[in-house]
């Protein structure tokens, strides 16, 4: 789960780590009173709390010299669109005097099974783009978790940052915390893109990012909340909620599948019989005909979709009651496309037997069960 | 014969009276498994189906029945625990199916296993299988056959379908192994392709990987390095977009590392032969075997 | 350092475990007031807070009816000296329902080097005289603190505790709260007992101890601000204000020795020779003077004291400044009893030149000068 | 000719900035240790006393001076990071010196120094010396001599006390442990009697021990189990009133446990000759050598 910015600063603050106040604002009227309380001499930061990268090149970041020009910023940031999501909220932040920008994040390494550390002194950039052209300037640190990060770690860390002993304190103190923040809240990313030093010595961070393990939000219903639905692809939050694991695509076969490794061997397959997947699916293991309504319901809900393919190997999944939702799904609303269903494993022969009842088929080969539904794109139903 | 289990195989199942533990233990009694015991805390002392002996404790459960592997199904906010139990109780093999536990558990969990001499096979796995002998884990029973193909795979369905080609043509498996799609899992391609190498009747193996990661490339060089067996691999998620999560927690295309291209390049590279559709198995076993 | 037993029970309810309300008063008042408050049928318990055990034997434990009995126990028990320890502060709690009585601490295991869990069903009882009598009724588990206490760790003891596994459970809990409760506080021991069960099925801690590493105190000042200076001996707050290490004995040959080993040691000779040590007193490895006049001072207000003996040998410390710290000290106070001083090692020379002129003579030999100064026993300084 | 520290011992020490560390550096390096490096976090570039390089980091001075022993003299508060610090750079004996290292973080070091293979002498311990070769720690050089005896005590002073009666009167050291008084400790009698009973140049042993704990007991189960050369021990705090804490942090009497009667018995059914006064270690040492 993704957090805004606004809400990460809080979490780093709750944590110690020094971050310029700052607040979050729905309305130009908000970030005028807020520019007005926490702008400097410097003035203020307009940013767009959007869930994607690249929000200064699409226009969702403006500074501004007083709190009559951040109301004006707000009022084209806000409503605006960046990558398909609506800019509901902006955030507004003092502009600091800064000396220099570093980078800092811990994230989960699949390499060393462990938390990584990475620090850079190229900071306030896309550390993609660093790691790309100057991967000498990041340096990583494995971090064993019985242990958690020690003293001398976050110090020969902070040694890479700074020179004076002073700013290489601070810093070991910031990366010490987020770690701590890390493993509080359970994330998968936390990062403060700059790490900056003032002219006048002090470390502090200037942005933050924080990704959540969604496994951890179970046992972390605090964080849970800041979940923000309105960020989100409304199909997507609805998949979730009903359990199933939905990602929009741009194609036209729609794709319902149980298990993820299989959905995308069929997506796959349906561009190898030269068609375009509309959509990742997956119900999962359990085949509560329930389940099966809502998948269909988000598929037919996208308009791309021209035709509607089930491959189902049924295991723990039952294929009488995938077939069971099917059939009810289509009793309940029209599909509207034509429908093209594969199943075989445990119950196969019961669910052939619904699916006839309804004057459905039911093809037992996914090869050609792919290769009838890119046919189909187009036909009607 | 096989890698991991086999019909000395004596399991005990963790969350044996729970919804899917229960439903599972009786699906592996019904396959041949040799379950000695459960364990439900607080439900020591009674039976499961009337026979295996349930037990407060992993601990208890071993020094009962000397059971040596545990599958485990206990819910999510249990099962991380579920495996310490079980290395620490002195079980080698342990088989997560949970799905759910989160990535800083199991950094701790890793290194305990291995403090442990423990191997982990998931979690959030389908399990494995040696057709005819052992079946730890989800994997239907019916769709394998015994043979000397091995078969690993981070997905459930996907494998069910490749195993099932491979079945339905006459192909039998020496074991099926689901190492699961989680970022952090105890065992890998490599020690899967190892043990197969190892294993005198394996003969061929099947791999089939996916987006996300480079252990793919790692087991590719591994192949190249260390496998004189034919493997035939897959990989799934050739129309994934990049930094979206497919389902599998592991499985995500993080900025432009972790494709299926070059996932399959390096397969490619290190000999491998990789199949276009789970289908093309067959025919691939068959020329390479 | 000792907590009180309602210190403890503080701490213990801020880290989740049920602890009946209970409260400590210093005053018969505000007992009857507590015991009206926290009372239930069952009454109240009126405990004395002192830092000793067999509190119950000395009478300082009494259990009232009703408030009225609970301010005539209070009289009694307020003001009174056990083992030397005179009462100040009394806990008033409720008299619970109890089912069953078990025992439950953490302790550091020193041959384990690792965090110990101890359980017994045998609770409500001096778990030394279960050890010594039925040491199979007492179950112990070593905690991996890289790890923490796991789940199934807190399960597996708990079963050892009850049968009924809600009360499991419940134990389980409060035993990984107890573990917690002793990282998070420094301990070295935190022990309840009794854990009781309640006839509804209900488990909760009736008694706390919790004593904390004094090493832990520095960076822990919420629990340093705890220490209660009028429960212990006044010579010994003293000493440890000054830096040194000091317990009183029974003896009457005062010991005042750099280094804990020697300082025993030289105890030992005194006894050897046939005298008496009257105190353990190790000034520390520094060789400021002051501490050593601190110490002539403390031993000297130890009536007991009828000779007093200096062994020091200097390797940081520096002989020269205990020497000018004797001198001080005989010269700003009348030390009343005749100085046996020995001395070898770091600045030796200068030491016995700085003693010469002050009229003191200085032995090099350890066994000479305890002799001496047992032999000097009764002799006017 | 010793054990642990020798004249191949390069010694980096850790606070060397400070009051404790530059006093002791100057001390140590007076009596010909060879003292590489030393570490002040920013204070990296600077010299000791004109000569010593100083670094930021352990790692840092291990990579520039080959390092090989650490000296630790940090205050307590930093004190357990510095043996984290020096075992995870890889120096493989490390002697804390600090006192007040807090019990509960030595819990979590031990594991893992043992993770690195590392020993720690210490905490809140003198150090070591082998006379005429090296020095690290506070044990003033000149009550020794170089010789044939071992002398491995938990205490400082006392030490001083019995290896001056030794030199005094002719017996040198092969070399002079001290193990110190904490309750927990890297390096315990047990492991200082092996590696004289290893030790080609050693030829007789003097252990010192105190009230609290068992230490002593098991050393003396290890003297008769594994120990031929002459052993003389002594066991301080035969006065000591149970549950009080005698100065060192693990001299402590508790309940009926750990008391010096109970040592001395131990020590005599393993054939250690056992003093009763400091002094009687020269006669019993020239009787039992």
């Amino acid at each position: 789960m993704n957090l805004h910015e606004y809400q990460a600063r809080v979490l780093l603050r709750d944590g110690g780590i020094p971050v310029p106040e700052a607040d979050v604002a729905v309305s130009p009227e908000e970030v005028a009173e807020i520019a007005g309380r926490v702008g400097g001499d410097g003035g203020v930061v307009v940013k767009a709390q959007v869930h994607t990268g690249g929000r200064g090149k699409a226009g969702g970041v403006k500074l501004a010299k007083d709190a009559e020009e951040a109301r004006s910023h707000a009022e084209a940031i806000l409503g605006m669109t960046i990558k398909g999501l609506r800019v509901d909220k902006v955030l507004v932040a003092p502009i600091a005097d800064i000396a220099t920008e570093s980078y800092l994040a811990v994230i989960i390494d699949r390499e060393s099974q462990r938390p990584v550390v990475m620090v850079s002194r190229a900071g306030g950039v896309d550390i993609e783009e660093v790691a790309a052209a100057t991967p000498e300037k990041i340096f990583r640190l494995a971090i064993d978790p019985r242990y958690g990060i020690l003293q001398h770690e976050a110090m020969s860390l902070a040694f890479k940052l700074f020179d004076d002993i002073k700013l290489v304190r601070q810093a070991a103190a910031i990366i010490s915390k987020l770690y701590a923040v890390f493993t509080h809240v359970g994330a998968s990313l936390a990062e403060i893109n700059p790490l900056a030093s003032t002219p006048d010595g002090a470390v502090l961070a200037l942005d933050a990012k924080i990704v959540v393990d969604d496994n951890e939000l179970d046992r972390r219903p605090a964080i849970e909340a800041l979940r923000d639905l309105s960020a989100e692809d409304p199909a997507e939050v609805e998949a979730r909620e009903a359990g199933l694991s939905y990602v929009k695509l741009e194609g036209n076969v729609g794709c319902c599948v149980n298990g993820a490794g299989l959905a995308m061997a069929t997506m796959d397959l349906v561009k190898y019989y030269g068609g375009e997947p509309a959509n990742f699916l997956d119900i999962g293991g359990s085949s509560n005909p329930q389940k099966v309504i809502t998948a269909l319901k988000i598929i037919s809900a996208d308009s791309n979709v021209q035709s509607v393919l089930f491959n189902i190997f049924g295991g723990i999944t039952r294929c009488d009651d995938v077939a069971k939702g099917i059939v009810a799904a289509i009793e309940e609303f029209e599909l509207g496309r034509p429908l093209v269903i594969r199943l075989t494993g445990t119950n196969e022969r019961e669910a052939v037997q619904i699916l006839e009842k309804a004057g459905l088929t039911a093809l037992l080969d996914m090869d050609e069960a792919v290769q009838k539904a890119v046919e189909m794109v187009g036909e009607v139903a | 014969m096989s890698i991991f289990i086999d019909k000395n195989t004596k399991l005990v199942v963790q969350g044996i009276t729970g919804r899917d533990g229960s439903f599972h233990a009786s699906q592996m009694r019904e396959y041949g498994t040799n379950v000695v015991a459960g364990v439900t805390p607080g439900k020591g002392g009674q039976r499961f189906e009337d026979e295996v002996p349930i037990f407060n404790t992993v601990g208890e459960a071993i020094e009962s029945t000397g059971a040596n592997v545990a599958a485990i199904y206990v819910p999510a906010a249990f099962a991380a625990d579920a495996v310490f139990e079980a290395a620490a109780a002195g079980i080698m093999f342990i088989v997560c199916i949970t799905e759910g536990i989160p990535v800083l558990e199991m950094t701790r969990v890793l290194p305990f296993l291995k403090e442990h001499g423990a191997r982990l096979l998931g979690p959030n796995c389908p399990g494995a299988i040696t057709p005819g002998e052992s079946k730890v884990g989800i994997i239907p029973g019916q769709i394998c056959k015994a043979g000397n193909v091995g078969v690993v795979s981070r997905s459930g369905t996907l494998t069910y379908e490749v195993v099932n080609q491979l079945t339905v043509n006459g192909i039998g498996q020496s074991t099926c192994v689901g190492i699961g799609g989680d970022p952090l899992i105890g065992t890998n391609f490599i020690d899967c392709l190892e043990a197969f190498q190892n294993d005198p009747h394996t003969d061929a193996i099947v791999m089939i990987g996916e987006i996300g990661g480079t252990d793919e490339q790692k087991a590719a060089q591994f192949v190249a390095d260390k496998v004189s067996k034919p493997v035939v691999g897959f990989i799934a998620g050739q129309t994934a977009p990049p930094g979206r999560r497919m389902g599998h927690a592991g499985a995500i295309i993080s900025g432009s590392s972790g494709t299926a291209s070059e996932k399959m390049q390096a397969l490619k590279e290190a000999g491998v032969a990789v199949m276009s559709r789970p289908a093309d198995v067959v025919e691939l076993i068959k020329e390479h075997s």
